[in-house]
């Protein structure tokens, strides 16, 4: 099975064939927006000494993120990693509650258990992140299995990072899925490091969706900057994986735009591939891409950019407000309750 | 109340679950047409179908993480280790994952992982393992190891019941030797909760598994030939452990031994031994006494095996030790 | 890259190019008959009761295994696993030790610590294999790192079954491979079952061999039952790794002649399947192969089946009389002491 | 005699082991250009070269079980994991094939694994792990943690030349934060011997890595306030660990606090007190006492961590507890 390469979306038309309306389209604008603005409150939260530990962001693949979550429906679940913050975003975590993570108060998903992006909030269908990549990939895998020995038409999207792509949890999982024809998409995002190794180092295959192919089903390359693209490769793959076509291997392809977490300049990377994907900003590009195609006004956008702000401006003070985790709870949390499993997941 | 051997215990155990409950299903190398390596899942394939009676690939890490997976979209998975000594190759899902997510995220992991564990046959390094001390050190996880068929059972279901995950360690040396009563209808035996398996003045003996046998016979032996008493307290459950059931005995006979078949060094002993040391301190009349297996790994020979894995006369020389102190 | 799959061998001067003479090929057949004959005798050791544990063998793998040995160069390495007999046969290992591995005696290559085909002798360049598959595909790989480091012209083979392939290890071991194009052949055995479960549940690719594309390097099936393309194949994978051209994938087609293991009666295999590979036998084929092709004589044949015949009964003697391990060298048989490192092996 | 930072000690040791011996070579992630992620191997690719100090891909196996195999066919490997906590990843390998090659095969596998290990910083329950105890249980492994920037680079070069598979737990709380003289010329640190880190009589405390400091400032604080003498003394390595010292503190003192910062059950701290309970049972003139961070991963929050990771506030209270005993 050769791997196919995605085409652009160069049309009003080609989206709305694929699900969205103008609605959608500015949803996913704000969405954007909003991602990549936790992020960079982030930075200013983590130089005013208010982030503990080290701190981990997207920039540059907000697209994917936002993109493939778009695709996701309602009862669909996913393991998403460091770098999708927009996944969080899309599918409606509240971003004060994410500042709360940042910040290692009581009101983050994880009460200050676990920090950066190890969230997940399973009443959104999102399991939080261990840091042992890929770990949480053969997890969806699971997840795919159950929807699979229940027959629900419901799908789990795995992802996974180039780097991780190396590790035996991703075989493992991929190779399960292949087999048994599970309902899971493997969403690779390429980002071209892993922390400071290039990909040659990492494989030396040409495309990772080639592995596709060693699994027995299909892959593909799409360019993870253009969030439509995205959405429209997540969204056939995601519909073929609930109608038993089983899995498809979706390898999007970015540039990590900033080190691998705070402390990291990123000497490493070339400037000029840096210089080369900052034209190719996903946010601007779509931006660009509304006003072209979807004839977003000023106005329209103002109250977006405004909205984001208001909202992110809120969730910091709100975020600020939370307390401290109690440590009396630490040793009481280890272990799960009879009466939590009395839940909507557990039925 | 039938007699049943402890392999048919938790065979029938695990089917009558299967047929209560819809959402536990088994999931393994060979479990399907093979019914399993020993044999546990016989017919279940059958009965249940392959998609609540799985042949995975073999990949251990897909195993686990697959039962963690399925467990979270709410199925109660039973994953069979083919050999207990595999379990290596999930390590990192069960003390990354599974053991860390309730923690963390707040969602709760009920797998059940069973571990056909144990040696005594000439299994060799790799097929005769114990991985009870290496998982007790895990925060989040859970630790059974039952030496009864009703309590291989009962302890199943709390195992499946259970909103944690938890590994299982079946004796395979346990399996078809030894039978006993298993009542008919379902019913759990609680975690944490020792069992009095014989009751004794003189000197404790802390043990589980197939140690439990070794032990008795020895307290046998000891009650014919030197009228010593013995008593003997069978764990059951490694974490939870049951701190109180040790103190209390340690307190009424002030001697006592811990014995175990896995290593010595860093095994689970030294944390029930260091345990009484510290609580029941001014209980004791003698130095808390461990007999494990010597730091090596497993040997394959008879002789050699015989040599590693505490015997009877082993127990015999160390209680008479203790007693005579 | 896309599978090869071999051609038989089916002319005497084919064999020469590839570098065998008429000797040569007596001396294969030779192994293959002292292998064949080694694990049936094990067999009767087993019904004797003398060997403890269980008892495995590769029965309709013997020509895989001669055949990869065979092109193995003297300073080569591998990692062979338990229906690989043939390998220690072929590089020199004594018969009447492997019985005594078999029984647990103290000659015994582990000396009764560890049983089965649980063997490998370093001055043979073969290293034991642990049960856990394929844990000692990555360490092979690891071998090939060392030469490359010291730019040695070495090679290390590392085997796999093809159900072993699912497992995380094998995917590590051969992405690193293919990153460093190191000098290591990846040996897959395929008999088609694993334990009891056959192929399709455990990888959803036509050939296993399509997986080195995945990793960037060539991939090749063979015929397992045919000694010499095995031995074509693995010549050339082994001297293309050995000039640098970095790693090959052989995956080497037979079917397990027998149980898993002899509890097993392997019930859940095909009878017809059985029977169309007994056709094949890999060591009837090359013997009518040597009559056809290289005029082998009545006298050599009798030469040959005698003299395996008198080894193997010599070699059962010595091994029965082989003592019982002695109990009181388990501990201090644990951790290595420095002088040890004073071999030829750790220079 | 230079000073140095623990993490200069490491690196420096390394470098001219490297320099020293061809045979050695740095295997890991991001360890090249990088310089690893604590810059324990900047420059050293510069000099070294690419095949010397390899970047290897995310994939721990590969890393781990690369060692082995390099170093079964002569080399000195010393493989870096990019934190302690990922070495969970190559589980598998360490237990089932390096820590049993030897007992089985007979072939040695001289590999160093690199760990840089411990919390204290909001690392996060994957980033601050205690890996020791875990490896601990298995025998054919040997575990050092040393807890002086001296101690490291001795300890480290004895590791290299040992030709068992070493696990080298560096704390990361100790890389830049302790500084120490360190001599410029080749030496080595045996193993199995502790070191007197501070001489006393009315109690002991048991400890290594970071918690000797910790330990020390508790003892400092005791001196002052209560005139009470603590001992401490620091393994430096905990397989194979120095028992006779061990014992010989506790028969002098009579009072012992094992202290760790490894989670408590079936933590190493609970071998070294069953040892001591049934080695010194007689000269015992008190319980011992375990001190260790509570049964649960290792949390992010600060306020959180500090309550998990012993204090010396907490220590000083355990040592007032003991000496009124
Ligand atoms: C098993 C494991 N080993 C090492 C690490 C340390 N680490 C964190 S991120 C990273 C690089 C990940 O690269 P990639 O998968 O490409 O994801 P990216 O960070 O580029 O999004 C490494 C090595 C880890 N998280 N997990
Ligand atoms: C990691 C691991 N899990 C499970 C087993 C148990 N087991 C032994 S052999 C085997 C089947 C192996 O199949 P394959 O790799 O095809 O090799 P074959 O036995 O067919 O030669 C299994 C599941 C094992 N040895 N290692
Ligand atoms: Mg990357
Ligand atoms: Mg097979």
């Amino acid at each position: 099975m050769a791997v196919r390469e995605a085409e652009p979306v160069s049309s009003l038309q080609e989206v709305h064939d694929a699900g969205l309306d103008r609605e959608d389209l500015l949803g996913i604008y704000r969405n954007l927006l909003t991602t990549r603005g936790i992020e960079e409150r982030g930075h200013i939260l983590y130089k005013q000494g208010k982030i503990p530990g080290s701190f981990y962001t997207g920039r540059g693949n907000e697209a994917s993120a936002v993109g493939v979550a778009t695709a996701m429906g309602p009862h669909d679940v996913g393991t998403p990693l460091q770098r999708a913050m927009g996944v969080h975003v899309t599918r409606g975590l509240e971003p004060w509650r994410i500042f709360a993570q940042y910040m290692g108060r009581a009101d983050g998903p994880t009460r200050g258990r676990d920090g950066n992006v190890h969230i997940g909030d399973a009443n959104l269908g999102l399991y939080a992140m261990v840091s042992h990549l890929p770990a949480m990939l053969p997890v969806a895998v699971g997840m795919a299995l159950a929807f699979r020995i229940r027959e629900e038409k419901r799908v789990a999207i795995a992802w996974c990072g180039e780097g991780a792509s190396a590790r035996g949890d991703a075989h493992e999982g991929m190779n399960l899925a292949g087999v048994r024809k599970l309902p899971v998409i493997f969403w690779i995002d390429n980002n071209q490091w892993a922390y400071s190794t290039p990909s040659h180092l990492e494989y030396a295959v040409e495309h990772l969706a080639d592995r596709a192919a060693a699994y027995g089903f299909e892959g593909v390359v799409v360019d993870g900057t253009d969030v439509l693209a995205v959405y429209r490769e997540a969204k056939r793959a995601i519909e073929k994986a609930r109608e038993g076509g089983g899995p498809t291997l979706i390898e999007s392809v970015t540039l990590r735009m900033e080190g691998h977490a705070v402390h990291d300049d990123a000497f490493y990377v070339p400037r000029e591939l840096f210089e080369e994907w900052a034209r190719r900003d996903p946010i601007e590009r779509f931006r660009a891409w509304l006003r072209d195609h979807a004839e977003m006004t000023d106005a329209e956008e103002d109250e977006i950019t405004s909205g984001v702000k208001r909202l992110l401006n809120e969730s910091l003070q709100r975020a600020e407000e939370s307390p401290l985790p109690d440590p009396g709870t630490l040793v009481a949390a280890v272990y799960a309750q009879p009466e939590e499993l009395d839940t909507p997941h557990h039925k | 109340m039938p007699e049943k051997t402890y392999l048919q215990a938790i065979s029938d155990g695990l089917r009558e679950e299967m047929r209560r409950d819809q959402r536990v299903f088994v999931l393994g190398e060979d479990v399907g047409v093979y019914g399993g390596a020993f044999k546990v899942t016989l017919g279940f394939q059958e009965e249940f179908g392959p998609w609540r009676v799985i042949d995975m690939p073999l990949a251990e890490t897909a195993i686990l993480a697959g039962a963690t997976g399925a467990a979270l979209m709410g199925m109660r998975p039973v994953a069979e280790m083919q050999f207990a000594d595999f379990v290596s190759c999930g390590w990192d899902h069960l003390v990354t994952v599974a053991a860390k997510q309730h923690f963390r995220a707040g969602t709760p992991i009920p797998i059940v992982v069973r571990l056909p564990s144990g040696g005594g046959f000439s299994g060799g390094p790799f097929h005769s393992q114990n991985p009870e001390s290496s998982f007790a050190h895990i925060p989040g996880l859970k630790v059974v190891c039952p030496s009864t068929p009703a309590d291989a059972k009962g302890l199943l279901l709390s195992a499946i019941e259970d909103p944690n995950p938890v590994l299982f360690c079946e004796h395979k040396h346990l399996y078809r030797r030894i039978k006993g009563d298993v009542p008919e209808e379902r019913y759990t035996v609680p975690f944490g909760e020792a069992r009095m398996h014989r009751h004794g003045e003189d000197v404790t003996v802390i043990t589980w598994g197939a140690m439990v046998y070794t032990a008795d016979e020895a307290a046998q032996r000891l009650a014919q030939e030197d009228d010593l008493s013995v008593e003997i307290l069978d764990l059951r459950t490694i974490i939870p452990w049951d701190r109180e059931a040790v103190l209390d005995s340690v307190r009424r006979c002030s001697k006592v031994l811990v014995l175990h078949e896995d290593t010595r060094t860093g095994g689970f002993g030294g944390e029930i031994a260091a345990t009484i040391a510290e609580e029941a301190f001014e209980h004791l009349d003698g130095p808390v006494r461990r007999m494990a297996a010597p730091d090596s790994p497993v040997p394959f020979a008879p002789n050699l095996e015989k040599a590693f894995i505490p015997q009877v006369d082993d127990v015999v020389r160390a209680l008479r030790e203790l007693a005579a102190y």
